[in-house]
């Protein structure tokens, strides 16, 4: 079954292709293709990971382009990180596919989004499946495009047009590093394909100089697809896609690429400790100061996509402090409860009409599905024990901790603080108290929540593959049994349960029953709120320094290009006519003065031939 | 003597030739410096046929050749002034200037 | 067997028939101007298929004498003789296949073109005569024909059908042209009177071999050899064109006239690339390798300054002729690297931009019929009203920006590749640049097409629409891409992910040519 | 020294001085007979170079024939003498570029000509070469002696036509 392991991604794209084709004509039933495609998909993936599970990796390569005697390959592998990741994908996708029936109906472009969908889930498969850098990153910047493209889906918005641009642009600055880094490791180990990078790191041959410049400009690449800061400000933007697609691309599966890739690079990041810090550092710092905006935010997408952000960051802190299989556990957790939190938003909106806050309430009732399993997502992401999240965020505080980093441990569990606090805010007043909105609210079509449950019981049942209590299933997976659980000191896992509850406890306190007013924080610190409110004035400073500088100095070169360029040109014209004007001048009719000039000229020609022997050079 | 000290001479009468050909107002005188110029050209064919690398007469039937020439072009060149002077009531070089641009 | 002055004159035999066509019999010279353009492409691609199946291409060489200047028993025979010849290898065949291709399309492109039909096709065929034969030469003296002959061509073209400024931009051409092609000229006659030969073969070989050196009619100095190659990168870097040589390129685009500059854009720069490749590295590799830093340095500059100035154009041709001028510089940051990645590089880029380039004027010159203006500030929400149109146009503006999977990647990819052995800082500079593509051309793109509908675009779409029929169509409309357009985008937009997805198709008939190179490089 | 150096000298100085004194007069007619000088030390070189017949055709048509012309051409046409009117042509400008030019010109064929040198001494004319000029004259050049008949033919008759009036051509017809 592995040997067949392309033809996973194969499926999208065909739906792709016959959507872009023919998706005006069939309309509504371009659904189908989309999901029939992506279901095939992943029984594929499944019969891959059925595959991997009784063998061992398995890689193919053909040649896509030689240079010289150089020969880059394309192709494919399946070893256990591949073949984890393309269930997660190509399920995700599919319940994202099934949900997006019920949420874009009756939208003019209906095909187009199911081509756009195809298009994506073939890339982020075909991204999972690459077995070297060059081909993750023509995926990676694939997966960008149709992230673009989905984004942008509703064109006509100028909100979403800036969006769509923004978040190609800032992945792009990042995609930049990333291709750096791949070229500079291309020709220190001239190939591009993973194993033989690791076999360069493991046998010295890459110094440690260069190991921790590419590890660190492919982290950049990381960094831009992940929202990690300081290039997170286009995830937030993002939310102005269609809410299935932020649950699918700004959740699951796109922005964990970044992750996907560090995990997929463990071993050069392993050999370079500054590297590993600085993932570490990013991680953190991404997973406390996204946290921090998150609590303000007043669009219920906008607090989501912080949250993931936020999340993200806990991953990048695993990676970084050496646990490889927590963040690729925490990757799997956090795509089904966020996908779920997405979708589960994506059903309030639906009903409601709005994506503020501030308009919602009192829901709980209305959404007799979409309520409890928003609850249940919450719940996960918070770290209430039981739950997934409990289990995946466990394994990564603890990782921090064995890592010798008190600070980033500390911070993270700032951050769950954080995070418990602002999602049980969102729930409090989308769900309780009164409503706050004109008209009626009806609960979501069965194809919409549908797939909502099947997240919710994943979102509480995949924690228990890693746990401490029945075994680590995944990290065995994902090492071939080489894993062994490292214990982590108890309490850890009691201050997580304690720090959730609390944040849990002072958003009912404030939000639920009301006892501590709303405006608590922003009346004691006017300024730490706006500052909050305004995301750390990111954006604003990038538009003041980096737009700013470029902006100027295009502009200083327009005006080079106008006048000192331009002006060459003139002083070529000007040369040419002014020749040609003193030439002119010199048809006097002075039979003499031709004389003297032809004498002149013939003088010249003479002393050259005299001076040089008759060879100029 | 040697060829050089003939040759020498010939280039400084050309010379001279040259530079009143090109300077001096008067056609006749221009006229007269390209006689002077051909003359000096004459000297050079006759020296080398004494001195030259193959000596024998056929340097003086050149010159003489040149000398027949030259006094066609003097009889045309003066024929041509007068019709000039008749035409413009004048001879000098720099008022024939009616070719130009 | 005469295959390749088959290939080269044979829309010649359009020029001709079209001289019996009447002026005013426009449908006439369309399909007989298209149809001319099919016999170089059908051979083209026969020769491209036949040497991927082991044809040896030498096979086709042809050499006649053509003009006898003496007969001497000095030197060689060849000192006296200028003969024709043509020749291929896999380097001028992927040109030649290009070019035939762009020929095609660009004539059934100028379907927009309504003013002096005869002339025009006869002129476009000319130049595409022009533009094979520069390739299939295998002699400088031809090729200086053939590039001069494309020289008036485009002239006349850009001069009599071009735009309001169309005259300014003509000369601006001419004069910056003609004096790259003097530069040339110069360079080629010192080094056939030097030499006695014109062809490429013999030149190679009497300037690489120190035992034909005692052969040479006249003694060529290491430092001539400099000269001559600096008076050749000089003259290719004015029409590749390599900043500050770059202003007419812009006139051009903007004023010629969108097949033309199909054309202009998709092939005639590429005779740059064509020329440094062949002459510059071919015939002076040792030199050449002094040359590389300053010529790595430019192509950064190329890029950065072009990306740059694209940021800010209103107008999007202009946006498009400064994405040329920077991706010409990607071209030169492939021959600065040395390469085998870089020189691969440089020539994919090349054939890339040839066929993004034409796609985006192909569709340039449709926005300019349906809407009248190119002003990037005047248009917006365009996918609206165009969805089709706006699809390709994105496609264009990805292949531009160098989204992997399509072609423009490949050459990134390739002569990057080949700096960042060389020249890894540098090449982290340039690289830079591959944002700023995104920037500018997403900006262009999607200010056209994204976001809402301009007022001013509005009332013009009124007036069309009230214009065509004001009773029966109550919302006004813009026709779409239709199909007689459709075709040759889609055929661009299948080549140019064909080429992004499997590039190997382009690298295979270079493989020897780049072999040879490489061991005049000294390895 | 010997006797022909002594010459040599002597005649070389009359024909420069007669040049360089040609330059200097305002008179026209005082300039032709300089130039006569000049004429008459080049005769003279011809005989150094034992080239007697040259010498005499050379008395006979420069000195004679030509400087002859040269005088009826001056008379023919308005010749004030006047020191007032400028001799040479075109401003400083002009003369410098002539001057320069012709200096140029002359030291780098100067340069050319100093050591040039084939080693013949000249013995092998004969001393009646005359006769022998005759010879080759009638037989190998006889194409080319007839062509300059031609053209002294042909000189003829256009300073015929050039000197004469227009008026009466214009006229006639």
């Amino acid at each position: 079954m592995m040997n067949l392991a392309w033809v996973v991604p194969l499926f999208p794209l065909c739906s792709f292709a016959l959507l872009l084709l023919f998706g005006r004509k069939w309309k509504k039933a371009s659904a189908y293709v989309g999901i029939v495609a992506t279901l095939l998909s992943l029984l594929a993936a499944l019969g891959v990971l059925a595959g991997r599970l009784g063998g061992t990796t398995y890689e193919a390569n053909w040649t896509w382009m030689q240079i010289g005697d150089v020969t880059l390959t394309a192709g494919f592998s399946v070893t256990a990180l591949n073949a984890w990741m393309l269930v997660v994908v190509a399920f995700v996708s599919w319940l994202v596919h099934i949900y997006s029936q019920g949420y874009m109906a009756g939208d003019e472009r209906f095909s187009t989004f199911y081509a756009y969908l195809g298009l994506f889930t073939f890339a982020m498969l075909g991204l999972v499946l690459s077995p070297n850098l060059l081909q993750a990153y023509i995926f990676w910047e694939l997966v960008g495009l149709g992230s673009f493209l989905l984004i942008g889906f509703y064109f006509y918005k100028e909100e979403a047009k800036a969006a769509a641009k923004k978040a190609f642009i800032m992945t792009r600055i990042g995609d930049v590093g990333f291709f750096i880094g791949m070229l500079l490791l291309f020709w220190q180990t001239k190939s591009f394909d993973y194993d033989d990078i690791f076999r360069a790191v493991g046998d010295g041959t890459l110094s440690p100089g260069m190991t921790t410049l590419t590890a660190i400009l492919i982290f950049i690449g990381a960094i831009g697809k992940s929202g990690q800061f300081p290039l997170h400000t286009w995830l937030p933007d993002a939310m102005e896609g269609p809410t299935p697609v932020s649950a699918l691309i700004h959740a699951a599966t796109m922005v964990a690429a970044g992750v996907y890739l560090v995990a997929a690079l463990f071993p050069l990041y392993e050999a370079s400790e500054a590297a590993m810090m600085t993932v570490a550092v990013i991680g953190g710092v991404t997973a406390i100061f996204a946290a921090t905006i998150g609590l303000v935010q007043t669009d219920i997408k906008r607090v989501l996509a912080y949250s993931t952000i936020s999340q993200l960051g806990y991953m990048m802190l695993a990676l970084g402090s050496g646990s490889y299989v927590a963040a690729i556990f925490h990757l799997t957790t956090h795509a089904f409860f966020k996908a779920l939190l997405f979708l589960a938003a994506g059903s309030v909106i639906h009903a409601v009409h709005t994506q503020n806050i501030e308009e919602m309430g009192g829901l709980w009732r209305r959404l007799p599905w979409t309520a409890p399993l928003f609850l249940v997502g919450a719940l996960s992401i918070s770290g209430v024990p039981l739950f997934a999240g409990f289990f995946s965020k466990d394994e990564i505080l603890a990782a921090a901790w064995l890592n010798g980093s008190v600070e980033l441990f500390w911070l993270a569990v700032a951050a769950a603080l954080l995070t418990s606090f602002y999602m049980f805010r969102l729930f409090f007043l989308v769900f309780t108290g009164e409503a706050r909105h004109d008209g009626d609210a009806h609960e979501a079509p069965m194809s919409m929540v549908g797939p909502m449950v099947v997240l919710g019981v994943l979102s509480v049942a995949s924690g228990y593959i890693q746990t401490p209590w029945f075994g680590s299933f995944l990290g065995e997976w994902l090492t071939d049994g080489a894993y062994h659980h490292e214990a982590a000191p108890g309490w850890i896992a009691v201050v997580a349960t304690i720090v959730s509850l609390v944040g849990i406890l002072l958003a009912w306190l404030m939000y639920g029953k009301r006892t501590v007013p709303r405006d608590w924080l922003s009346a004691r610190a006017p300024h730490g709120y706006e500052l909050l409110r305004r995301h750390y004035y990111v954006d604003d400073f990038y538009r003041w320094t980096v737009v700013a500088l470029v902006s100027f100095i295009s502009r200083l070169l327009a005006y080079v290009d106008r006048y000192l360029v331009e002006g060459i040109v003139r002083l070529v014209t000007g040369t040419v006519s002014a020749a040609a004007s003193a030439g002119s001048r010199g048809q006097n009719g002075q039979a003499q003065t031709y004389g003297a000039v032809t004498v002149a000229g013939l003088a010249i020609l003479v002393v050259i031939f005299a001076l040089t022997g008759g060879y100029w050079l | 003597m040697t060829l050089s000290a003939y040759l020498a001479l010939a280039l400084i009468l050309f010379c001279i030739g040259l530079y009143g050909a090109l300077t001096k107002r008067n056609t006749v005188i221009v006229l007269i410096c390209i006689e002077l110029m051909l003359n000096a050209v004459n000297i050079n064919f006759v020296a080398f046929a004494k001195y030259g690398a193959h000596p024998g007469v056929h340097g003086h039937v050149f010159a003489l050749f040149a000398i027949a020439i030259a006094a066609a072009e003097a009889a045309v060149g003066l024929a041509a002034l007068i019709a000039f002077y008749r035409n413009r009531k004048t001879v000098q070089v720099d008022e024939a200037n009616s070719l130009k641009h | 067997m005469s295959f390749l002055s088959l290939l080269v004159f044979s829309p010649l035999l359009g020029i001709i028939l079209l001289a019996f066509v009447r002026r005013t019999d426009t449908k006439t010279i369309q399909w007989l101007g298209t149809a001319a353009t099919v016999p170089p492409l059908l051979l083209a691609l026969f020769a491209f298929i036949r040497s991927g199946s082991g044809f040896r291409l030498e096979q086709l060489d042809e050499s006649y004498d053509w003009v006898r200047l003496a007969n001497l028993p000095f030197f060689t025979d060849a000192a006296y003789v200028i003969r024709y010849e043509l020749g291929i290898d896999g380097l001028s065949l992927l040109f030649i296949v290009l070019t035939a291709v762009l020929g095609t399309l660009a004539a059934v492109a100028s379907l927009l073109i309504k003013v002096e039909k005869k002339g025009y096709f006869m002129w476009l065929l000319a130049l595409e005569i022009g533009m094979l034969g520069v390739f299939a030469a295998a002699n400088f003296i031809w090729f200086f024909l053939f590039l001069e002959v494309t020289l008036v061509a485009m002239f006349l073209l850009v001069g009599k059908w071009g735009g309001f400024e169309r005259e300014r931009a003509a000369y601006g051409y001419l004069l910056y042209n003609g004096l790259g092609s003097a530069l040339l000229l110069v360079v080629i006659a010192v080094l056939v009177a030097r030499t006695g030969t014109a062809n490429f073969a013999l030149l190679h070989e009497t300037l690489h071999n120190p035992v034909a050196e005692g052969q040479l009619i006249a003694p060529l100095t290491a430092e001539a050899r400099y000269w001559l190659l600096g008076g050749l990168l000089l003259a290719f870097a004015v029409k590749l064109p390599a900043v500050p040589l770059h202003r007419w390129l812009v006139r051009v685009h903007v004023e010629a006239p969108p097949p033309v500059v199909m054309l202009h854009a998709g092939v005639l720069l590429k005779i740059a690339t064509y020329g440094m490749i062949r002459f510059g590295i071919g015939l002076f590799p040792d030199e050449f390798r002094a040359f590389a830093g300053a010529i790595a340095v430019l192509g950064v500059i190329n890029i950065l300054y072009g990306a740059l100035l694209a940021l800010r154009q209103r107008e999007l041709k202009h946006v498009l002729a400064y994405s040329s001028v920077s991706h010409m510089g990607v071209v030169l940051v492939g021959l600065g690297a040395l390469n085998e990645a870089g020189i691969q590089g440089a020539v994919f880029q090349s054939v890339a931009h040839g066929l993004i380039a034409a796609l985006s004027f192909l569709l340039v010159g449709v926005l300019a019929n349906r809407i009248g203006t190119t002003d990037i500030h005047r248009l917006g929400g365009l996918a609206k009203a165009m969805p089709i149109f706006s699809g390709y146009l994105l496609t264009a503006a990805l292949a531009l920006l160098g989204l992997p999977g399509l072609a423009g990647f490949v050459g990134e990819l390739t002569a990057f590749l080949g700096l960042f052995e060389t020249k890894p800082a540098l090449a982290a500079a340039g690289a830079l640049g591959l944002i700023f593509a995104a920037v500018y051309s997403l900006r262009a793109i999607l200010d056209i097409t994204f976001g809402h509908t301009r007022e001013r675009y509005e009332s013009t779409l009124g007036l069309r629409g009230a214009k065509e029929s004001a009773a029966s169509v109550s919302e006004p409309r813009v026709i779409d891409l239709q199909a007689k357009e459709a075709v040759p985008a889609f055929v661009l937009v299948a080549l140019i992910v064909a080429v992004g997805v499997y590039p190997q198709l382009l690298a295979e008939p270079l493989a020897t040519v780049l072999e040879t190179m490489m061991n005049g490089l000294g390895g | 020294m010997s006797g022909t150096d002594i010459a040599f000298f002597l005649l070389a100085l009359a024909a420069i001085a007669g040049g360089v004194t040609m330059l200097q007069l305002t008179n026209v007619v005082h300039m032709v007979i300089a130039l006569v000088m000049t004429f008459l030390g080049i005769a003279g070189l011809y005989v150094l170079l034992s080239a007697e017949f040259v010498a005499v055709v050379q008395v006979l048509i420069y000195s004679g024939a030509i400087t002859i012309i040269m005088l009826f051409a001056i008379m023919l046409t308005r010749h004030h003498a006047d020191d007032k009117e400028r001799q040479t042509t075109g401003g400083v400008w002009h003369r410098a570029v002539a001057a320069i030019s012709v200096l140029a010109f002359g030291l780098a064929v100067y340069f050319g000509i100093r050591r040039l040198d084939f080693g013949a001494d000249g013995s092998a004319l004969a001393a009646d070469n005359a006769r022998e000029i005759g010879k080759w004259l009638y037989s190998y050049y006889t194409i080319p002696f007839e062509i300059v008949s031609v053209i002294l033919l042909v000189a003829l008759i256009g300073a015929i036509v050039l000197a004469k009036k227009d008026g009466k051509g214009a006229e006639d017809k």
